[in-house]
């Protein structure tokens, strides 16, 4: 059976198509101001890519913020959800995943695919990609040149300002004090580092620890929260499809969509 | 064993757990970012729960052979059942005091909490608290009391970051290194040059954990010449008779020192302590010094600003997380500080 | 507002009237009596056997919630600098004083007395204060020393306190109203006030029935009575009359919902700006709440053992606010078995810090005890302006996903 | 991935002089830079008349933009920074001046500089600048009588405005204009928080909602944040508004409205008022020397 999940991400949106339990083809688009077209194109694109027509679909679930946005999707579920149900196809001995997305950072502690607790950063966190971004683009580096420089700190510096927008001058006065980029790139990763990890606490997170979403592309940032939680993290292949994975997996056990709207 | 026995509110009874065989300590908030407290407190707590919390999470508090607290505000409350819940095998107590101080019933209720305390140490650590003891613990926190008044009277000699440093030094060494004003200021040079030219403001809040604005203050040249913190003045502005029941004394010190605003004595008791402390220091202006989420001094300070406005009295509220921002807490400070030397 | 979605009440108009008629009362047809502002757990037996007439800033509060006229009342207390991070129910009560342009009947009329009981929170003690300064009306304030004894007994020293103080309360009434305290009324209001007490709790334990009478946003409105009017003959009067249209919903196992597929309980002040907004995102997935802890925060039973005041004193010292975390922890489990649910919500409520503080700690240790997920939703009981229903609806989704 | 087609938050830096001002016969000349976290300005004034200014963004070294600005505002002048007797510095990089002889905070600069610009009648002063947004109330001198700060959140303030005019891509300078152009005033956001901006947003846009109405609901919020603020410190007529988001209609017409209070509008650039109090507070100190 053919199916396929999208996650209408903030930033970046994500399909994943199954042939039964394999994937067959994955695609991300950018999510712009029209998630509903940015999720059209990336299907389109990825039944391509496996030489598929829509028609093939047995079945299409959604998930990320955007899930509501798709009348061709037979249902949608959170992306928490999707993520425990994509972690134990996975690596059926994780315990807590840790979701860090744009605008949004999750914890949540599974088992066998379902969701025992979870917990979202409140509003005005800040602990998600946004907050690197913006640090990136004061900085004036690449994120991945970011992830880098965070590895070659040694320092001390650290960052106060809960608001991504205040960080931002907390930074420019961490450069007016001649403050090592690469100390500043990691004090600003151990910031968000230390408001996720303080998710997974909350969740109560056991090893093993997975981390999921773009912001696991950033071997700076895993480093910060390994150190942080005093843990191994591992990060699956392709993290930021997971959402679109775990969906995928859902569309193809219609049991398991029981209870979602 | 481990000897030091934590405590979260100056209206602890240091006294007691001194005479039990404890040193008392102040646990104050650090300046690290907690990443613990918050699987535990949410975020609209004040910081100093908050960090206090995280602390001990992660680990930096194992010396202590147990944390007692007073019961001052909600948070309080919250967090000391919390801490029980986080160290089952610690030594956790509350002194319930009396929040209606000027109830004819207080003294009475609150010898008799002290009593439970004093029973709850007793019990716990198997250990006597003789009223002997008690009377020498008493004598050697007046004097340490006597010695920071002392210090307090000659502040004028030191900076705004020295006179933190004495006070915030004080609450967590044993009390017998602090027995005059040398011994309070040790390590402190006298440091102040250009005095005349100083703005004198005085400083309001709950506590004050790091120096930033102080520093800010030093850097501007201008001077606290009063304070009303429960790790300030507050703290030593009443002694504990020597004389009669010790229980009876300590209860009688808390009843009648300057209140917190999670107490009530009368109804504009705080008010009238300001306006004293600006006048008999001659200030020129007060910083509320709060922190974000504390409801009892965010509930005062509509009052306290009023009477400040009624006699002219000009003031500035900084409200702060952990570590106040430099920058922004700066300019509010300079520009109240040249709106007061304009005046 | 949105629409409610389950089952109206047939009491539901006389539960109207009854509120209109007393915030009118208070208003004008007091009849000369002193008006006292208490705060909802204050020992207001004793007020109304001296005819004293009381009214309940708190209940007035939510009642300027569910109207939504909190936040413009809320601003104004702001721009006369009260912190916006204060229990909105006090802040908005603030703004009225000032200004009452915003407040729903026009306002609460002004205070002859103020009573403030500390059982609650200490925000009332600061509210009370504010009062006291504005109206300069005498303040009595009633300390009841919070309980941190694992089996929820205050100390004896502490019940001693209390009861002095209410000795205390009844010569300053007395003084204020120049009336002397009858024993029979005392005893009589207390009985009325027992009987509607004892009433309510059968009605919340109807709930335990499947599918349950009753969701949470009935529990919340039908249990302003028994704040307001407890020790009337027309609150006892009432609960007496939904009892009975409760007893026959059970009988013919009428459901509040549509169809009742899970059963929760809600901890935490109902969140009254959103009423049914917020919960009928539950009613989607056929969710209903059979219990609270709020509601239940007043279905205590006045202990009738020996003297009266120390039976005030040992009820009103512990009432479930001024509790350990470890008894709300053990009340919690036991309404989780007692009403056979499949989990619950906490709201983690910004104005309320006695009730939120400690949330996290509690949803552990009873998930862990019961095996009962639990959801902890940030929000506000009366301020809409930290409402966020779509961020709210993902979590609730995500929640109701792991029920299954 | 991170870059933008095109930076719609960036608005055009500029200079200006007096053309007919001989500063060569000056009793004093003097010059007020402020460096603030979104933008730099820099003001001569000759014998206290305005002479030459600038306006440009702040880069990420304050003594640079500094630097940049005060030769900007030179640049078409034949008169030299050597020339320029006093120099105040003021703004979040006021203490980064390399050339400033003393410093002030943007608070008194503000003041000072409103009651130049608009006249001794202004009682209350609001400057909503790029990082923080400050209600001043002053005397007819152009002395602080008091002041309130918002927030330590970036809603609300200008940099979150631009972050705003990326977002929902539209060049800022007409940002204001467009916030108007609603058929009926949406309600105002729920939360103006900058990082959730988008989220927020998109969820507006989903529900059917226009660009311009997700401005204005933006500016709504906006306007209710500072109104509040305003509120506080109680306002005073003569009412002005000074600092870069003075330049949006949108914010500034929602503000009068809910304040029930017109601003006096202004023939010059709002945002150097800062700039302006910095140089004539310099002629004072110069003038008491
Ligand atoms: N190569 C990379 N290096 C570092 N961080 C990255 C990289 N790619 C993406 N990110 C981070 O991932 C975030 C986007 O994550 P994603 O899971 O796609 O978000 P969403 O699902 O919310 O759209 C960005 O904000 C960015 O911080
Ligand atoms: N031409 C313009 N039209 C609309 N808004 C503008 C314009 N120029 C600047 N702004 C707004 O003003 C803000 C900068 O304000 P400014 O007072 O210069 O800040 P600061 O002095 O703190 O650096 C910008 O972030 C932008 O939002
Ligand atoms: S402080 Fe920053 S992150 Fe928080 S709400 Fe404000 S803008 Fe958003
Ligand atoms: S009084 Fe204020 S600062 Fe102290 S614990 Fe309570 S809320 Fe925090
Ligand atoms: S803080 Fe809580 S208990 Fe106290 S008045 Fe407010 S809502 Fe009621």
């Amino acid at each position: 059976m053919i199916t396929a999940g999208i996650d209408s991400g903030i930033k970046t949106t994500k399909v994943v198509i199954l042939n039964d339990d394999k994937i067959i083809a994955q695609r991300l688009v950018l999510t712009g101001w029209e998630p509903q077209q940015a999720g059209e194109s990336a299907l389109t694109a990825a039944l391509a890519d496996a030489r598929l027509s829509r028609a093939d679909l047995a079945r299409l679930v959604a998930t990320g913020a955007g899930r509501q946005a798709f009348p061709l999707a037979q249902s949608n579920v959170t992306e928490i959800t999707a993520d425990a149900r994509a972690l134990a196809f996975l690596h059926p001995t994780v315990r807590t995943v840790i979701d860090v997305g744009a605008e949004e950072a999750r914890a949540l502690k599974c088992a066998n695919g379902r969701v025992l607790d979870f917990a979202v950063n409140e509003k005005c966190a800040a602990g998600a990609g946004i907050f690197l971004e913006t640090m990136a683009r004061t900085l004036e580096v690449t994120l991945d040149e970011m992830s880098a420089l965070a590895l070659q700190a040694t320092g001390t510096a650290t960052l106060n300002s809960q608001c991504a927008v205040f960080a931002e001058s907390e930074v420019v006065s961490l450069i007016h004090a001649q403050t090592p980029i690469a100390e500043i790139v990691r004090a600003a990763h151990d910031a968000i580092a230390g408001r996720v990890a303080s998710l997974a606490r909350r969740v109560g997170g056991e090893p093993e620890i997975a981390l999921v979403g773009g912001i696991a592309r950033n071997v700076g940032f895993i480093d910060a929260l390994a150190r942080e939680l005093g843990m191994e993290i591992i990060v699956p292949r392709d993290p930021e499809f997971i959402g679109a994975l775990g969906a995928a997996l859902m569309a193809g056990d219609p049991v398991s969509l029981r209870g979602a709207s | 064993m481990k000897n030091k026995i934590g405590y979260l509110c100056t209206y602890v009874p240091e006294e007691i757990i001194h005479a039990a065989g404890f040193l008392p300590v102040r646990i104050a908030p650090s300046t690290t970012p907690p990443t613990r407290a918050d699987a535990h407190l949410q975020s609209y707590t004040c910081c100093l729960a908050r960090s206090c919390l995280d602390q001990a999470l992660a680990g930096r508090l194992n010396d202590l052979a147990g944390v007692v607290f007073a019961h001052t505000c909600d948070t309080m409350q919250g967090l000391a059942d919390i801490w029980r819940e986080s160290f089952p095998n610690l030594f956790v107590e509350t002194v319930v005091g009396p929040v209606a101080l000027n109830s004819p019933h207080a003294q009475k209720y609150l010898v008799a909490e002290l009593r439970r305390f004093v029973a709850a140490l007793e019990q716990h650590f198997d250990v006597r608290v003789t009223e002997d003891a008690l009377r020498a613990s008493i004598r050697i926190y007046n004097t340490r009391r006597r010695a920071l008044a002392d210090f307090y009277a000659r502040r004028a000699e030191f900076s705004a970051v020295q006179w933190f440093n004495v006070m915030n030094k004080a609450l967590t060494t044993p009390p017998e290194a602090i027995s005059d004003r040398r011994s309070a200021t040790s390590n402190q040079q006298s440091a102040i040059e250009n005095q005349k030219s100083k703005i004198g403001v005085v400083l309001v809040g709950a506590t004050i954990d790091e120096p930033t604005l102080p520093q800010i203050l030093d850097d501007l040249g201008a001077r606290i010449v009063a304070d009303d913190f429960c790790n300030g003045a507050r703290y030593f502005d009443t002694l504990v008779a020597e004389e009669g029941d010790p229980i009876e004394a300590i209860a009688a010190r808390e009843l009648t020192r300057a209140t917190c605003p999670c107490k009530h004595r009368a109804l504009d008791d705080r008010a009238e302590r300001l306006l004293k402390l600006v006048k008999d220091n001659r200030a020129d202006g007060v910083i509320f010094y709060h922190k974000k989420f504390c409801d009892p001094h965010a509930w005062d300070y509509p009052p306290l600003a009023a009477a400040l406005d009624r006699e002219k009295i000009p003031h500035l509220l900084l409200e702060v997380e952990q570590v106040a921002p430099v920058g922004q807490t700066r300019v509010r400070v300079e520009a109240f500080l040249e709106m007061l030397s304009e005046g | 507002m949105s629409e409610r979605r389950y089952k109206k009440l047939k009491t539901a108009p006389q539960l109207k009237k009854l509120l209109e008629q007393h915030y009118l009362a208070a208003k004008y047809f007091h009849l000369g009596k002193p008006i006292a502002w208490v705060t909802s757990g204050a020992p207001v037996e004793i007020v109304r056997a001296l005819d004293i007439f009381p009214v309940y800033p708190e209940n007035y509060g939510a009642l300027c919630g569910a109207r939504g006229a909190s936040a413009a009342m809320c601003q104004v207390a702001e721009a006369r600098v009260y912190s916006p991070d204060l229990c909105a129910y006090a802040r908005s009560s603030v703004g009225m004083m000032s200004d009452a342009k915003h407040a729903p009947l026009g306002g609460l009329p002004r205070p002859d007395l103020l009573i403030t009981c500390g059982n609650i929170c200490g925000t009332v003690l600061k509210w009370y204060e504010a009062a006291a300064r504005h109206y300069h009306a005498p303040l009595f304030i009633l300390d009841t020393p919070f309980i941190h004894a694992d089996d929820g007994e205050p100390t004896a020293h502490a019940i001693a306190y209390v009861a002095a103080q209410l000795e205390e309360l009844i010569a300053f009434l007395e003084k204020q109203t120049r009336r002397k305290l009858s024993k029979e009324k005392l005893l009589a209001t207390a009985m009325l006030s027992s009987e509607a007490v004892s009433l309510w709790c059968d009605v919340r334990e109807f709930c335990r029935a499947r599918p349950s009478p009753l969701n949470a946003p009935d529990l919340f409105l039908n249990m302003a009575p028994i704040v307001t009017l407890r020790g009337t003959k027309e609150c006892a009067q009432f609960y007496r009359a939904l009892k009975e249209e409760i007893a026959e919903r059970v009988a013919r196992q009428v459901s509040a919902l549509p169809e009742e597929k899970y059963r929760l309980v809600w901890d935490n002040i109902a969140i009254w700006h959103h009423l049914y907004r917020f919960y009928n995102h539950f009613v989607d997935y056929g969710a209903c709440f059979v219990t609270d802890t709020y509601t239940g925060g007043w279905a205590m039973r006045m202990n009738d053992q020996g003297d009266p005041i120390h039976a005030f004193a040992r009820t009103y010292t512990q009432v479930f606010l001024n509790q350990s975390l470890r008894v709300r922890v053990r009340d919690m489990a036991d309404l989780i078995t007692r009403f056979d649910v499949d989990g619950f919500v906490m709201h983690s409520n910004r104005s309320c810090k006695p009730y939120s503080v400690g949330q996290y700690d509690i949803r552990r240790i009873v998930t862990e005890q019961t095996g009962k997920p639990g959801l902890v939703i940030e929000a506000d009981h009366s301020d809409p302006r930290s409402y966020d229903d779509e961020t709210i609806r993902a979590r609730i989704q995500t929640f109701m996903e792991g029920l299954r | 991935m991170e870059n933008m087609p095109q930076e719609f938050w960036r608005w055009k830096e500029y200079n200006w002089h007096a053309p007919d001002i001989a500063w060569r016969n000056a009793k004093i000349i003097t010059a007020g830079v402020d460096v603030g976290s979104v933008s730099t300005q820099a003001v001569v004034m000759v014998d206290g008349k305005l002479f030459a200014y600038a306006n440009r963004r702040t880069g990420s070294s304050s003594p640079d933009s500094a630097r940049r600005a005060m030769d900007c505002a030179l640049e078409e002048t034949d008169l030299a920074l050597d020339k320029i007797h006093y120099v105040v510095g003021t703004g979040y990089g006021r203490v980064n001046v390399p050339f400033a002889h003393k410093t002030m905070t943007e608070i008194a600069c503000h003041a000072r500089g409103a009651n130049f610009l608009y006249g001794a009648s202004v009682r209350t002063v609001l400057d909503m600048g790029g990082q923080d947004c400050k209600a001043i109330k002053i005397d007819a001198q152009g002395k602080v009588v008091n002041f309130l700060m918002n927030d330590k959140c970036a809603a609300g303030t200008g940099r979150g405005l631009e972050v705003i005019a990326d977002l929902l891509q539209v060049p800022i300078e007409e940002m204001g204009e467009l916030s108007l152009r609603v058929e009926k005033e949406p309600e105002p956001v729920s939360s103006t928080c900058v990082v959730f901006a988008k989220s927020e947003a998109l969820g507006l846009l989903r529900k059917g909602w226009k660009k311009n109405d997700v401005l204005a609901a933006y500016s709504r919020a906006m306007a209710h944040r500072v109104a509040a603020l305003l509120k506080r410190i109680g306002i005073e007529k003569e009412f002005v508004i000074t600092g870069g988001i003075a330049k949006n209609s949108g914010i500034v017409t929602r503000l009068e409205k809910e304040l029930g209070i017109v601003a006096r509008k202004p023939d010059f650039d709002t945002q150097i008022a800062g700039a302006v109090g910095a140089a004539l507070i310099a002629k004072k100190m110069k003038d008491e020397r």
